[in-house]
């Protein structure tokens, strides 16, 4: 086991008493809790973490945090594997797992570094230009070469066995970011009364403060970070989320926020997710995400051992971890010095500090000295060096002088960026500050705020400040009196003068700007000399600033290297807009619950239960499952069991589910007449008692839904609606009634839920509900005819609904009950029939049964039908106004052209249909201008012992007789049928009526 | 400058200093023959087939900030032609073969990459809807598999095919359809009517229409007047606006259409699939990102940003076709708008005013019409007749009631 | 999105389905032109800016909203029932 | 109303035993994370339930009725009124549920209230749980976007929402042993489906599931 080499013997945030072994390409390593990957791996005196994504170079770790834009790495292992994982985020933990990425064979030796012998021609957009002869070979050979190389990680082979959920939150104040900034804020607001939540990705608070060593009023920052944590702690509506991730902003205050509830350990614990995603409903944020440090472009910036100089602060001081023994610090601002100090009081070797600028704080002369660190100042570094491990750094200086040093350690500040990504989230651009030299944040999203080094207000004295004024603010917005807080607390004197430079040009090597994507300054070059100067245009051309990490460290390199090229400023070269996620989140999270069957709700009807103890097989059909057929034994297909129960409607009795149609109660003085405004035709002339079948068209003329609608009083009626169209028939009726006719008198209710119903059907089927329903109620042919539609009770006095229809085009009723019966209902009809042979049928049969008399159903109902393709046209009324009735006389809709519902039968009858055929002339070839049609439903008809099919054909009601091909490409499918009547059983309707 | 591997290789050795702008950044000319509005796909397409097949070059496409700013680079890639009505299949077919040949014709390398687009049916009648549709695309001549649970699963073994809450039945294949690099189809295009001698001219925003008698004369933009004979307006997604500067009000609403990108992987997905229980569509890019997307936000907006509602739809989805993704992480998700027609349906027509043509609707299906958008375009302004192939695609179709409407779900936007 | 329904308080988006243009009025009755219909079901204005559109709270109160909202900024400016409710007739 | 016309227990035919809502679903114990429950649900069967609905104008004449019939002042805003063994829940503009605890006299006190709104028997067609808990907030926050803190949920008020996919009518009754309770109502055909998020969403807290023998009664 390793013995952590680089590991400080004293100080940090680390647990000491807790060692954790970890793994990295399979060698055993240990560090402590409290680490990251990345500083466990330091402390183990790895560096080489990973390959580049084109030129496979190898990688190190560049930062301290979420911005790492080389430090990738593939976490745990098999169907847990997460790839891309950035290790200066990931806590270590006991047992972690963790590979290297993009190499083979391995980390060390990466054949594909080849790449980077031919890396002269695989500039920005090379394959634009290449690739194009032969045609054919780019799916075959280009493309598959390249998808192979590209990529990082790879995905996990199997389901996510971890499961996830979504939250809701509330609050008054959102604080973004656990530093001295948000801390202050949270702790302002929350001290008000407000409710707070603050949210830090980091699994311990305190930000900056962590990184380095700061004092607050003369004592060290870490007393007053646990006084505040304290504090907040003990405020009731006060909520501290760490390991949470802002990532993005959406309108009306709502922020997007992933919490890592458990990726800091091997497995969630039982009943636990392992990331939760919440969306936080704010009416103030406060956006305390501090800022991000800027590396400079230069010959070999990518080589491991290359640092950002405030990372090597937050490994040494945090984490006691030493990154190199002998460094050189490159920086060209006040806030680099702190790394040499911080470096050398852990014990390393400081041999040299670059600064470009000529004039240097005497202050910091005299540190240097007193260290013993060589100033190299108006200097360079013009090139690392040392392939997968720094050796040895080039200084030039102002004359073009250069010296090498040797050291395994450069830290490198360029200035910082405000962290301001949330607030261009709504699409505004941030703006240049010059003092600073930074972007800053530009017009901000309703509610937010920028408190803090995010506003580029960079000294911890202007933190605290800033967040104790923005947090009583934001308090005071939510109408919370608040009371200004204390003067801003005294603060050791920091360092933020700066004088930044982009990149140092004429080193040795290729400088990087970009280092996840491979993108160079002469790549920055190309863009401007091939035109594409607009940033938009940089960062698609050159792919910088597209990578995971979004450009955090790169993209103001480029633009500023593109403002040089050009002959602009910053400002005027602009930049392009950070998107949402601030930080990658995992599909995972952001569909919680909702996978498997869980994807959506399921309905089952009150009698599922019934169903089921019959053998039924369920089919989704929406949001139900319903009987689909019930198989008996013996019964090896389906279509056997299918035409059993189709005959058995026909020659007997059947039971069928019907609860799922949609049922609204209609009341009011105006109920009939929203029914004459909805159906196309007439409802007033309906006595109560009986029911009516109804057609309803969208506004533009094309059928919408059908139903059948019963009178139970003079001013109540109950609409029936296909399983389909419920929610949107309700929709529907809701908009007539309050936006376009809202002085009518109607007052509707959804009763789906309340009734399970139930289809008698077959010539028994009087018989059969005789049994069942209560005696005083008379449904002879006379008494209770075809159409009927009554209150009734059953069962000893439970209240039911009887309706004399049929869809089966049999002696048929429906039978409705409060729902709390449904099962009783199917039990007692069962009961009731078992003498007369009565058999449960399901929606396959009832399909069979509606196609043998022509009824339609969802195919025929597509939307694009109008009622005259349905045949249904007379039932148009001429004498009122209704939905789609103006539309629907348009010229196209009444064409006699138009493919119209008719009948169909093989010739052969041997022959099986298929829907979703078309419809050819004989003898002419199979063109789309010949096709006269579809076939839209088919079924195999016992009684008829053939298939036969509904189909939409042009003129199809004039040409029963008539043969025509059905063709079925798709299903290798060409045969002849003939055109019939659409109703194949019993065209009188005589079984209705008996 | 030609591309091609033995440019690329002479200027690797010179250092890549001898490459050209891939466009002239043009100034506007006083007056133009033709005046494309919209520097996109559809605009550049248009304007490049005006040149190469019309013998029309003094032409110039102005956009009011960088060529390519819209929809053509914020789609998710994919390409295909698999549409059930007349009025739509032989277009999309048209755009598929231009697809076909795009590359070697404009000389850009835009990786049109015919992997497949798969669509998934989950119930008896979806599968009756796409054998429809399959058979619809055969009698067009356009290519057309039905496959069953089994065929689809040894194309993309890892989905949840039995245990999900809409079990996959089986898909609708089009081997031809695929994915393009969107944005190079803006760059391929603008070079290669560049080259052709039209006019590029960015930053260049059109402020009013000029109209006198009946037909219009000329545009004021940000940068002056421009005359022109002939005016195209190009602008998906802003179609209304600049129609009510000539007066016009359309059958579109403006939507929001969300894409999403994933980090990077190794090869996982060769096809792209669109799933037939929820809103998701997914293919992977050449540099191994899962490029996903889902429904439109539902509500009229000039944002190019949406919401979480969403966001979470699509990753619901997501995770119920393929639960093995749900530790990708998602790493990017931007907005674009649409042009939301009353069907569902483009419109390539000339408008009631003289000289002004309109191309506009597009919804979600712009990005692959793109070479037959143009073509067809090009077609109408050179000759003053829709192409065979865009006949139906006609703003009176709405008061005939000849609409094109694949969904049947009406006139209402947010549900094409 | 957060749409401040005037019966149930400020909700999520997520409860509401989304129509469109408000001002269209429908052409009622047996007089009703073809072009006036045309106008109403397909015509748009679809402006840029402030719109006064439809939304239906069907996971909530299931009552019609006319809500202003800025269709480039997203902000809402006010929601009204579309069914005008009677002054004072609240118990 | 007829709807919910009833007879007596004596009438009734053996073999029409009614299934309740959450038959099937729920099953009495605890399950989820050990030790004391973070989360109690109690099945509420058996109670009477309907829909009314006033004509423009006519909530003063429904509320008057209300008031002297059942001591229930009619809530105009997502409110609800709550007595013993009666409710009164706001469920959009001139929209109520009414509710009783069981359903004996349910359709007498329908019949007093017709003529005053349309009223639908819904009794059969919702499925209700008493939620409560010292982690019930934190349960319901992963899917419920209703903001229950007592500072925006008092006593007595209610919403109409949803939650994973499904329609909830939700209301706080008065607090219990276990601090605040909720009552959830969602259509009968997704009980399961609810049941399936609720008892994934609080087993991390522990949950202790409670049916009522007195609930599980017949109409009567």
């Amino acid at each position: 086991m390793s013995s952590q080499p680089f590991r400080l013997s004293a100080g940090g945030l680390i647990d000491r008493t807790q060692a954790q072994s970890f793994r990295f390409d399979g060698k055993r390593y240990e560090g402590y809790a409290g680490d990251t990957l990345a500083s466990a791996l330091l402390a183990n005196g790895v560096r080489l973490v990973g390959r580049s994504f084109k030129y496979h170079r190898p990688r190190g770790i560049l930062s301290a945090g979420a911005e790492e834009p080389n430090a990738l790495v593939e976490l745990r292992a098999g169907a847990r594997r997460e790839p891309n994982t950035r290790a200066t985020v990931a806590e270590l933990y006991h047992g972690l797992e963790a590979r290297s990425q993009n190499r083979w064979p391995s980390l060390a030796f990466d054949l594909l570094s080849v790449n980077s012998l031919f890396g002269a021609g695989l500039v920005a957009g090379f394959y634009y230009k290449t690739f194009m002869w032969p045609a054919a070979f780019w799916e075959k050979l280009y493309e598959p070469l390249i998808r192979r190389a590209a990529g990082l990680g790879r995905a996990a082979p199997h389901e996510d066995p971890d499961h996830y959920e979504k939250a809701f939150a509330f609050c008054d104040v959102l604080v973004i970011g656990g530093g001295p900034a948000g801390l202050a804020a949270a702790l302002a607001a929350g001290r008000s009364g407000a409710r707070v939540i603050l949210c830090d990705e980091d699994f311990r608070l305190g930000g900056a403060l962590l990184a380095e060593k700061r004092e607050i009023d003369g004592r060290p920052a870490a007393e007053w970070l646990a006084a505040t944590l304290a504090e907040l702690a003990s405020l009731p509506d006060v909520t501290i989320m760490p390991r949470s991730t802002v990532y993005g902003v959406y309108d009306h205050g709502i922020y997007g926020v992933v919490e890592r509830v458990n990726d800091h350990l091997p497995v969630p614990p039982v009943h636990q997710p392992r990331q939760r995603a919440w969306r936080i409903n704010a009416k103030r944020a406060i956006l305390a995400a501090g800022a991000i440090e800027r590396p400079i472009v230069f010959a070999g910036n990518d080589t491991p051992g290359v640092m950002l100089a405030g990372a090597v602060r937050a490994y040494v001081n945090r984490y006691a971890v030493l990154p190199g023994r002998e460094a050189v610090v490159f920086t060209s601002s006040d806030d680099g010095w702190a790394t040499m100090r911080d470096l050398a009081a852990a014990g390393a070797k400081v041999a040299a500090i670059v600064d470009p600028r000529v004039e240097i704080d005497a202050g910091l002369m005299a540190l240097a000295s007193r260290i013993g660190a060589q100033v190299f100042a108006g200097s360079v570094v013009s090139s690392a060096s040392g392939g997968r491990a720094l050796d040895r750094v080039t200084i030039r200086d102002a004359s073009g002088r250069e010296q090498s040093i040797a050291c395994d350690l450069l830290a490198v500040s360029n200035g910082w960026n405000p962290t301001l990504h949330l607030t261009s989230h709504q699409n505004s651009r941030p703006v240049w500050d010059e003092a600073i030299h930074a972007f800053v944040p530009g017009q901000m999203p309703a509610g937010l705020s920028v408190a803090g080094s995010a506003a580029g207000r960079f000294s911890l004295a202007q933190a605290l400040a800033d967040g104790a004024r923005q947090g009583t603010e934001a308090a005071i917005d939510c109408g919370f009196a608040a009371k200004a807080e204390l003067p801003p607390r005294k603060t050791d004197p920091e360092g933020i003068a700066l004088s930044p430079v982009w990149r140092v040009k004429g080193g040795k090597g290729k400088a990087f700007v970009d280092f996840q994507n491979d993108v160079t300054d002469k790549d920055v070059e190309l863009a401007a000399r091939e035109g594409f100067k607009p940033v938009e245009h940089l960062k698609r051309y050159t792919t910088l600033g597209m990578a995971t990490d979004q450009g955090k460290t790169s993209n103001i390199a480029g633009l500023a290297i593109m403002a040089e090229l050009t002959a602009k400023t910053i400002p005027e070269t602009g930049t392009t807009i950070f998107r949402p996620p601030y930080t990658p989140v995992a599909i995972g999270a952001l569909g919680g619950h909702h996978r498997g069957r869980d994807f959506r709700p399921t309905r089952l009807a009150p009698t599922h239960q019934w169903s089921q103890d019959q053998g039924a097989v369920f089919v989704e059909s929406g949001a139900w499952m319903r009987a689909q057929y019930y198989p008996k034994a013996g019964e090896t297909d389906w279509l056997t069991t299918v035409n059993r129960e189709v005959l058995a409607v026909r020659n007997g009795v059947g039971l069928c589910d019907v609860s799922t149609l949609g049922k609204i109660d209609i009341q009011g003085a105006d109920a009939a007449e929203i029914l004459e405004r909805v159906y196309i035709n007439g409802w007033k002339a309906l006595p109560v008692g009986k029911a009516r079948y109804g057609l309803m068209l969208r506004e533009d003329g094309f059928v919408m839904d059908d139903g059948t609608t019963s009178r139970l009083g003079e001013t109540h009626f109950l609409m029936t609606t296909t399983t389909a169209n419920a929610g949107k028939v309700m929709q529907h009726l809701e908009f007539c009634h309050q936006v376009l006719w809202p002085s009518l008198d109607i007052r509707m209710v959804s009763v789906s839920e309340q009734w399970a119903q139930a289809a008698i059907a077959g010539p028994k089927a009087r018989a059969v509900l005789q049994g069942v329903i209560d005696p005083q109620h008379d449904i002879s042919n006379e008494a209770f005819p075809y159409l009927a539609a009554r209150e009734i009770t059953v069962g000893g006095g439970i209240p039911a609904r009887l309706f004399r229809i049929s869809f089966s085009g049999e002696l048929a009723y429906e039978l409705a009950v409060p729902a709390d019966y449904g099962d009783a209902m199917m039990r007692a009809l069962m009961a009731a029939g078992e003498p007369h042979g009565i058999c449960a049928y399901g929606t396959e049969a009832l399909g069979v049964m509606r196609i043998e008399k022509g009824h339609v159903a969802g195919n025929e109902l597509s939307g694009q039908t109008t009622a005259r393709d349905l045949g249904l046209g007379k039932m148009m009324s001429s004498k009122k106004d209704f939905i789609g009735r103006v539309m629907a006389k348009r010229e196209a809709l009444v064409e006699a052209e138009r493919p119209s519902l008719i009948g169909f039968k093989a010739v052969d009858p041997s022959q099986r249909l298929r829907a979703g055929a078309h419809f050819i002339a004989i003898g002419k070839p199979a063109t789309m201008e010949n096709d006269e049609g579809y076939m839209t439903s088919v079924a195999y008809s016992p009684n008829l012992k053939h298939w036969m099919g509904l189909g939409l054909l042009k003129n199809g009601a004039s040409r029963i007789g008539e043969r025509i091909r059905a063709v079925d490409p798709v299903r290798n499918g060409d045969i002849e049928v003939e055109i019939c009547s659409p109703v194949f059983v019993d065209p009188e309707g005589t079984r209705l009526h008996v | 400058m030609r591309y091609s591997v033995f440019s690329l290789l002479a200027q690797t050795l010179a250092g890549h200093k001898g490459w050209k702008p891939a466009w002239r950044d043009a100034a506007p000319k006083p007056e133009y023959d033709v005046l494309v509005i919209g520097g996109g796909g559809h605009g550049l397409a248009t304007a490049y087939y005006l040149a190469s097949q019309h013998g029309i070059s003094n032409v110039a496409v102005i956009e009011k900030g960088y060529i390519g700013s819209g929809n053509v680079g914020r789609n998710t890639t994919i390409i295909r032609s698999n549409y059930l009505l007349p009025g739509n299949t032989p277009f999309y077919e048209h755009s598929m073969k231009l697809w076909e040949g795009l590359e070697q014709d404009i000389n850009y390398n835009a990786m049109v990459s015919q992997r497949g687009v798969l669509n998934l049916y989950h119930s008896d009648a979806q599968r009756d809807a796409y054998a429809r549709r399959g058979n619809a695309m055969r009698l067009a001549g356009v290519d057309a598999e039905l496959l069953d649970r089994e065929q689809v699963r040894a194309m993309v073994p890892f989905f949840n095919y039995e245990t999900g809450r809409f079990p996959i039945q089986g898909g609708l294949l089009q081997r031809r359809g695929g994915s393009v690099r969107h944005d190079a189809v803006a760059w391929g295009y603008a070079r290669a009517a560049d080259q052709r001698g039209v006019d590029i001219v960015q930053n260049c925003e059109v402020t009013g229409l000029s109209i006198e008698n009946g037909r219009v004369t000329g545009v004021e933009t940000s940068r002056g007047p421009i005359k022109a004979k002939k005016i195209a307006l190009a602008v998906a997604g802003n179609s209304s606006r600049l129609a009510a500067m000539a007066g016009m009000r359309l059958p579109i609403e403006s939507h929001v259409l969300q894409a999403f990108v994933s980090e990077g992987v190794k090869p996982l997905i060769d096809t792209v699939v669109t799933y037939g229980a929820g809103h998701f569509y997914v293919s992977q890019s050449d540099k191994g990102g899962l490029v996903f997307g889902g429904d439109i936000d539902g509500y009229n907006s000039y944002a190019q940003r949406g919401n979480l509602p969403v966001i979470e739809d699509v990753m619901e989805s997501a995770m119920a076709l393929w639960p093995g993704i749900g530790r990708l992480r998602v790493l990017r998700h931007w907005g674009g708008i649409m042009d939301m027609s009353m069907d569902g349906s483009p419109i390539i027509d000339h408008t009631p005013i003289d000289g002004l043509y309109l191309n506009a609707g597009w919804c979600y299906g712009g990005f692959k019409a793109t070479p037959a958008s143009g073509w067809c375009f090009a077609h109408l302004i050179a000759r003053d007749e829709p192409h065979p192939v865009a006949t139906a695609f006609r703003l009176d179709r709405f008061t005939t009631g000849r609409v094109i409407d694949e969904k049947g779900v009406g006139a209402q936007p947010n549900l094409h | 999105m957060r749409i401040p329904c005037p019966h149930c308080g400020a909700r999520d988006a997520q409860e509401f389905t989304y129509l469109g243009d408000a001002n269209p009025k429908r052409p009622d009755g047996m007089e009703a032109t073809e072009a006036a219909m045309f106008d109403y079901v397909y015509q748009r204005d679809n402006p840029a800016g402030r719109f006064r559109e439809l939304w239906y709270h069907g996971a909530g109160c299931h009552a019609w909203l006319v809500v202003t909202r800025d269709t480039k900024t997203h902000a809402i400016e006010a929601a009204e029932p579309a069914k005008p409710t009677k002054a004072g007739a609240a118990a | 109303m007829s709807d919910a016309a009833t007879k007596s227990d004596a009438a009734m035919k053996p073999g029409w035993t009614p299934r309740s809502a959450w038959a099937g679903i729920l099953s009495e114990g605890s399950f989820g994370a050990k030790g004391p429950a973070g989360v109690t649900a109690t099945a509420r069967e058996g109670l009477g339930i309907a829909s009314l609905i006033v004509a423009e104008g006519g909530d003063a004449a429904l509320a008057k009725a209300m008031k002297a019939r059942f001591g229930l002042a009619l809530p105009s805003t997502p409110q609800a009124a709550i007595s013993a063994g009666r409710a009164l829940v706001w469920a959009g503009p001139g929209q109520w549920l009414f509710i009783a605890g069981d359903r004996g006299g349910f359709a007498d006190d329908l019949q007093a209230l017709s003529g005053l709104a349309a009223i639908a028997d819904q009794s059969d067609g919702r499925a209700v749980l008493t939620l409560s808990g010292d982690k019930i907030r934190a349960a319901l926050a992963k899917g419920c976007m209703i903001d229950l803190h007592p500072s925006a949920f008092s006593v007595g008020s209610s919403a109409l929402t949803s939650i994973a996919h499904i329609g909830v009518h939700l209301w706080r009754a008065e607090d219990g042993p276990n601090g605040a309770v909720f009552e959830f109502m969602v259509a009968r055909s997704m009980a399961g489906s609810f049941w399936s998020w609720f008892s994934a969403s609080a087993a991390e807290f522990g949950c202790q599931v409670t049916i009522p023998r007195a609930c599980r009664v017949g109409r009567g």
